[in-house]
């Protein structure tokens, strides 16, 4: 026994603490709480992972039996195998460094104990998501990281946006997890129990089949709802809102990457239905394009970062889609570098200029800031797939899978390369280049904010070469094919020239953009307005869930067959001037004659189920 | 049986049944409608004595027996609540008792 | 053949009261014809042999609870509430529910009559004692336990009622 | 002869926990006139004496299974589970009453006496094993329940809750008699045991009457658990009543018309079956989707909550349509869940709802979060399982529902009460919302402190609430089992 159970317990007792006497303690007791569980965890997780070494096997730890109903028997069981080792070190080791970012960040916030607990209790899910061995487990986890995501994005809720911002997450979530549950409950009925251990051995018997099909597109919903994937996505760039922290810690780091996680867990059911991993990959790439076009034309520098996020997370599918699962995971922990690094030094920007987050009233701040400059510049580098950055590493790994499967999405993968570094230094040189553009007076962030920054940069340079493929290899052959080198320098090549037209763009000729932007027209309007999508859907699915309900349960039920038959449009018409006259009017008789037509219904069904005899 | 069958009596208390739902649909004094669930009990009492009278058993009639016992105490305590309601709002329109809804 | 006849006057009795119960506009009059009716249905009972229901229906049903109805009746000032309309707009509707509601329990009736048993009964020896001793003897064996349940309905009716109707409490 | 008038010492026991309520209630009765004003409390304390000694007597009970009183009554582990039910319900009533009554000036010892009562005819419902019983049963709850409805007869929106109630009470009462007179006149018998058995052993039994039995059975048993398209009653009738009652009505008579229901249908009506599967199914799709669309329109949070009620008493009957040992399992499980979970909620309205029940808008919760934060957390846990976000006991229950829907091939079914969850969870969020990022209401910000009674009556069922949450298996094991003995 390595004691697993102790990795999630950490953060429990922090929010346990924090959440019931945080009020009272001082800030440095939370902030001691807070860090030193999320420490203790981390240090846990190495102790479990060296003690384990080198865990060829999976690792399982049993206990107890959480419940039993027929033949599904749930245990409250955890485990570890080289791919939760992967998302341990991850999630415990950016987990850390981003809360002890946070002290700094949020020293002027109120509510700052709440912070904290929210955090921990976050921190809490997501490793019962990472360590649950079975999908219950998962469920549990996946279900809490989405409240936490919800409370923290909705912590500023002075702002209304915030709270709405909050709440279209926690819905659309909803979505999601809805297709989660119901690839959960068919993959009890198919295969008899939740275990991975005992459900994924099994799958090979089913391959191919409709129920597996079904199964992994579920799945996929439930992951594009967590991962902000094409059609869900709509949640992640809203869920900015929430302090920087927590876009560097839920929104870009760990969180949203649980869909990817968990269709590398589930890969042996991906892999016996072809036709899903199709979807996911095609899901992917869809997502990547999409979200980088809008990525070139935000203003706002945490919104750029969001759409870089979905952006990168269908990269991700990408890969798990067309079967390289290690890479995906690569670039998971990759991106989960580099995309702190750029969230956490947005925050010291943002910070810096006492909460402006518009590009266009930045500027210069390159000497003013330096160590916020550079550790932007390194993960700039990295996500552009410079030579020999983590990104570069990780990324060639899934275009190179890409094109082994199907060409044509290496080439839109690769362009979409291009794009990417193109809008990320597009705001790098926005804001650190040219002339400075605001009136606040910028400040360097304190070392307690820089620090975390600084080490994750480092990791971002240099992070590429933990071969993650390689380590994941017993649970992920590697293909084996030879690395192809015409194709690594092209989409080096495309990531280049897209820095080099930034550069050309933002700090040659800044008056350029403008007249491009101008020239497009209603095509630029369309991609700025992020493709009307948040429109489209509140015309097609918001407007008329609320007013349907109102419309046809209550207008029309009640009024219109009861009173409405006797009295005509008189009554309907005053009805409709009282706004709501529902189907509840009231009246003693309107109810009893719906008992007495029920009772009809009833009995003449009942009466037609007797049939003649 | 003696010469009348038992589905006679069976149609009898059908249609009572339904008196008694048509004057709680149709009546808009709450004491009138109070009235017209006892013409239901009352049918329902009767479809119990003609089963029973066909069987030849008792056991109907005991269950007769109660629904009048819970007749009774429907009886008290409805025309208390009836009472309550017509000293609050001096009315005893069933109609006009709807200020609860939606 | 005499029993057909009072057959058809019970019936009469009790249907005519039932219509003119659901039709006056006067409560006082429909309490009266709800007791004709109840009357009515006391004389089906006779013809069923159910000799002590009878009674009780009589006794309980119209000597205590109508008379109740029409204490209330005549507490609660129905001057007023005559004049207004008695019926409710939507009666039409209503009407239609109702006779579906009847027409479908005559049609079940009707047609499972055949099916009404399940085994043909039992060959019962025909009663040596009298309709009241043997629901005595049945309710106070067999039944013993909702007869003292009933007791406790019949507190909580009074508790209720008192809570309900007691001018200061 | 003289035999059968005098019950054995084992039979007494069996029906223990009902006698020791009926003499605990008589008892409050009697204290009422000799206690001065000011400690009227001391019944309630009473009472909830005599609830805990019923619940040790149901223990008691449970540990002498069988038959009682020429099989009127059954003690098996069906009627525990629901006795312990409603005797919990009772005890959160009366410790959520305390205050409420005190406010509205109307501490009375009629007050608990009429709960203990109205427990007492629950109880009688969930252990009767005769038709005479259920109905009797039923009836001292109904009745108890239409007073406590108009408990403050001054009123009116108390008159309004007690004279909707009982009308439409006694309407569905009618239906539910005829129903059972039917049964009578097809089987001879009002016995369920005989009944059953006069309905197996037949060669050719009367398919077309019991069916419409069933139908008759199903409009009154439908309407006392709120089940479209019986459930116009629910939203005027929670609201009109106090609240401490309206949470009672949610939770107590409601689990013991579903206990009734499901002693019903799944044992007696089971052979005919087929026929009234597709009526549950109907009606419990109808249940989910009406009480979620118009809870999404509701401002006063009991209306919300009524409404939300008439949903998850779909969810329930989603359980009875699986037909199977696992779904009769799964319904008991959710109907402690969801008394827990209601009861809590309630509570908490009842004391944010402030003299007169004039702050009972979703808005008045405004700042909770900030001003009472335990109290809020409690309510937070609440409404997470009304959600159905795991760890809690509402994900469970509706975990093991859908998953005997799925069993029973119910796939729809399935689906559709999965998407209504989801719908749902949208205006439980809003209280969470409102509560927790509104600047404060001016009732939250003059809220006085919580009495230790409300305490208790908000940490009990959270207790509650967590443990079905994380550790659901003894009381589904416990289900399973006594699902299993129902069903033989």
């Amino acid at each position: 026994m390595q004691q697993l159970w102790l990795i999630p317990t950490f953060p429990l007792l922090g929010f346990l603490i924090n959440g019931i006497f945080g009020r009272r303690l001082p800030k440095q007791a939370v902030n001691a709480v807070a860090i030193g569980s999320v420490l203790l965890s981390f240090v846990w997780v190495l102790k479990t992972l060296s003690g384990l070494w080198p865990i060829d096997q999976p690792h399982i730890e049993r206990y107890f039996t959480w419940f039993e109903s027929g033949e599904l028997s749930i245990g409250f069981d955890l485990a570890v195998d080289r791919l939760t080792a992967v998302m341990l070190m991850v999630v415990t080791g950016v987990g850390s460094l981003i809360h002890v970012y946070s002290i700094g960040y949020m020293s002027h916030e109120g509510g700052y104990y709440r912070f904290f607990a929210y955090l921990n209790l976050f921190m809490f899910f997501m490793l019962i998501l990472v360590l649950g061995a079975n999908f219950l487990l998962l469920f549990v986890g996946w279900e809490g990281v989405g409240l936490c995501s919800f409370l923290l994005i909705g912590f500023y809720f002075v702002k209304k946006s915030a709270t709405d911002a909050g709440n279209k997450a926690f819905i659309v979530n909803r979505i999601g997890d809805f297709g989660f549950s119901l690839a959960m409950f068919l993959v009890f009925v198919t295969f008899g129990s939740l275990d991975f251990d005992k459900v994924l051995p099994q799958v090979a018997g089913y391959a191919d089949t409709g129920t597996i099909t079904l199964i992994c597109l579920l799945l996929m919903v439930g992951a594009a709802g967590k991962s902000a994937q094409i059609p869900l996505y709509v949640w992640l760039p809203d869920a900015m809102e929430g302090p920087t922290p927590v876009s560097a810690l839920i929104h870009a780091a760990t969180m949203v990457t649980a869909g990817v996680y968990m269709v590398a867990r589930a890969a042996p059911l991906y892999q016996a239905s072809p036709a899903a991993m199709e979807v996911v990959a095609v899901v992917g790439l869809l997502t990547a394009v999409m979200a980088a076009t809008i990525g070139i034309t935000q203003y706002d520098i945490k919104k750029v970062f969001a759409y870089s996020t979905v952006s990168q997370l269908g990269y991700m599918f990408v890969a798990v889609g067309v079967g390289a699962y290690s890479a995906g995971i690569w670039h998971l922990m990759t991106h989960a570098f580099f995309k702190a690094v750029l969230f956490l030094g947005a925050g010291s920007v943002i910070h810096a200029l006492s909460g402006e987050q518009d590009m266009r009233q930045m500027g210069g701040l390159r000497k003013k800031i330096p160590i916020t400059f550079y550790s932007i510049l390194f993960a700039s580098l990295a996500i552009a797939g410079f030579p020999f950055t983590a990104g570069y590493f990780s990324k060639d790994e899934i275009l190179l899978a890409a094109h082994h499967h199907a060409p044509w999405m290496y080439w839109v993968a690769t362009i979409t390369a291009g794009m990417t570094a193109f809008y990320v230094f597009r705001a790098l040189f926005m804001t650190f280049f040219g002339k400075y553009r605001g009136k606040e007076h910028p400040h360097e962030s304190p070392l307690v904010m820089t620090a975390p920054v600084g080490i994750l940069a480092l990791l971002s340079l240099f992070g590429g070469f933990l071969n993650v493929p390689q380590w994941l290899s017993p649970m992920f052959p590697l293909d084996g094919g030879a690395h192809d080198l015409t194709l690594v320098a092209i989409s080096v090549a495309f990531g280049l020239a897209g820095i080099g037209l930034a550069y050309y763009m933002y700090v040659l000729r800044p008056e350029l953009p403008g007249q491009i932007a101008t020239s497009l027209g209603g095509l630029y309007t369309l991609v700025y307005n992020k493709y009307f999508v948040d429109e489209m859907y509140d015309a097609a699915v918001v407007k008329p869930l609320i007013s349907g309900s109102r419309q046809v349960l209550w207008k029309g039920a009640d009024v219109g067959l009861i009173d409405g038959i006797v009295n005509g449009v008189g009554t309907v018409a005053r009805s409709v001037g009282g706004v709501l006259k529902l189907l509840q009017s009231g009246n003693i008789r309107s109810y009893a004659t719906w008992v007495v037509m029920g009772s009809i219904i009833v009995l003449v069904a009942m009466g037609v189920a007797g049939g003649g005899k | 049986m003696n010469g009348v069958p038992l589905s006679w009596y069976l149609v009898l208390s059908a249609i009572l049944f339904s008196l008694g739902v048509a004057g709680f649909l149709f009546r808009r004094n709450i004491i009138t409608i109070f009235m017209s669930i006892e013409l239901m009990l009352n049918a329902v009492n009767l479809t119990f004595i003609a089963f029973s009278y066909d069987l030849r058993q008792v056991n109907g009639h005991i269950f007769t027996f109660f629904v009048m016992v819970v007749a009774a105490a429907e009886a008290a305590v409805g025309l208390a609540i009836i009472l309550t309601v017509y000293k609050n709002r001096g009315t005893l329109n069933a109609d006009d008792v709807n200020s609860l809804r939606f | 053949m005499l029993d057909t006849v009072f057959f058809y006057l019970f019936t009469l009795l009790t249907l005519g009261g039932a219509i003119l119960t659901v039709a006056t506009r006067n409560a006082v009059h429909s309490a009266l014809f709800l007791i004709t009716s109840l009357l009515g249905v006391a004389g089906l009972y006779l013809l069923l042999h159910a000799e002590f229901l009878f009674a009780v229906q009589i006794i309980v049903y119209v000597g205590g609870i109508m008379v109740l109805f029409l204490f209330v009746i005549m507490l609660v000032n129905l001057d007023a509430a005559a004049a207004q309309r008695q019926f409710s707009r939507m009666w039409p509707v209503a009407l239609g529910c109702v006779a579906l509601v009847g027409l479908e329990l005559f049609y079940f009736l009707g047609k499972g009559e055949p099916a009404f048993r399940i085994a043909a009964p039992p060959p019962v020896p025909e009663p040596t004692a009298g309709n009241t001793e043997r629901i005595a003897d049945v309710l106070f064996s067999q039944y013993l336990l909702p007869f003292e349940i009933a007791s406790l309905l019949l507190l909580v009716a009074v508790i209720g009622s008192v809570v309900m109707a007691k001018k200061r409490i | 002869m003289l035999d059968s008038f005098i019950p054995s010492w084992a039979e007494l026991l069996r029906f223990m926990p009902e006698i020791i309520l009926s003499l605990v209630g008589s008892l409050l009765v009697m204290l009422e006139p000799v206690t001065g004003p000011k400690s009227k409390s001391m019944l309630g304390h009473v009472a909830i004496a005599g609830l805990i000694v019923a619940l040790g007597a149901t223990f008691v009970a449970h540990a002498n299974p069988g038959a009682a009183f020429s099989s009127m009554i059954v003690v098996d582990g069906f009627a525990t589970f629901f006795r312990v039910i409603v005797f919990t319900v009772g005890i959160l009533t009366i410790f959520s009453s305390y205050q409420y009554l005190d406010r509205e000036g109307s501490n009375r010892g009629e007050y608990y006496a009429l709960i203990l009562f109205s427990v007492v005819g629950q109880s009688v419902m969930v252990v009767a094993n005769e038709l005479i019983m259920i109905f009797i049963g039923l009836e001292i709850s109904s009745i108890a329940t239409y007073v406590l409805a108009g408990f403050l007869r001054d009123d009116k929106r108390n008159n309004e809750s007690a004279i909707k109630y009982f009308l439409l009470g006694s309407f569905a009462t009618g239906f539910l008699l005829y129903g059972i007179a039917l049964i009578y006149g097809a089987t001879g018998t009002t016995d369920l045991g005989e009944v059953r058995q006069a309905v197996l052993q037949s060669a050719e039994p009367p398919v077309l009457l019991l069916s419409v039995a069933a139908g008759l059975m199903f409009i009154g048993l439908g309407f006392k658990v709120s089940g479209a398209p019986f459930q116009m009653w629910t939203p005027d009738v929670y609201q009109g009543a106090p609240t401490p009652v309206t949470a009672f009505m949610s939770a107590g008579p409601k689990a013991a018309a579903f206990a009734i229901f499901l002693r019903i249908f799944v044992t007696v009506f089971e052979s005919v079956g087929d026929r009234w599967e597709p009526l549950i199914w109907a009606s419990a799709l109808a249940s989910m989707t009406i009480g979620n669309f118009a809870a999404l329109q509701q401002k006063n949070f009991k209306r919300l909550l009524a409404y939300s009620s008439i949903a998850h008493a779909g969810y329930v009957l989603v359980a009875l349509t699986a037909r199977s040992e696992i779904g009769t399992a799964s319904a008991m499980f959710y109907l402690a869940a969801y008394a827990l979970m209601n009861m809590g909620a309630f509570a908490v309205i009842a004391h944010v709802a402030g003299k007169g029940e004039t702050t009972v808008d979703v808005s008045d919760f405004a700042g909770l979060g900030a001003k009472q934060p335990v109290t809020a957390a409690l309510l937070t846990i609440f409404m997470l399982s009304l959600i159905g976000v795991p760890l809690t006991g509402g994900f469970f229950g509706k975990f093991y529902i859908f998953k005997a829907a799925l069993e029973s091939k119910l796939l729809w079914l399935a689906i559709l009460g999965l998407l209504n969850s989801a719908v749902a969870a949208y205006y439980y969020l809003r209280v969470l919302v409102v509560m927790y990022m509104e600047e404060p209401s001016a009732r939250t910000e003059n809220l006085e402190p919580m009495p230790m009674s409300l305490q208790a009556a908000l940490w009990l069922p959270a207790a509650g609430v967590l443990f079905l949450g994380i550790f659901p298996s003894a009381v589904l094991e416990f289900a399973s089992a006594s699902a299993r003995l129902l069903g033989q």
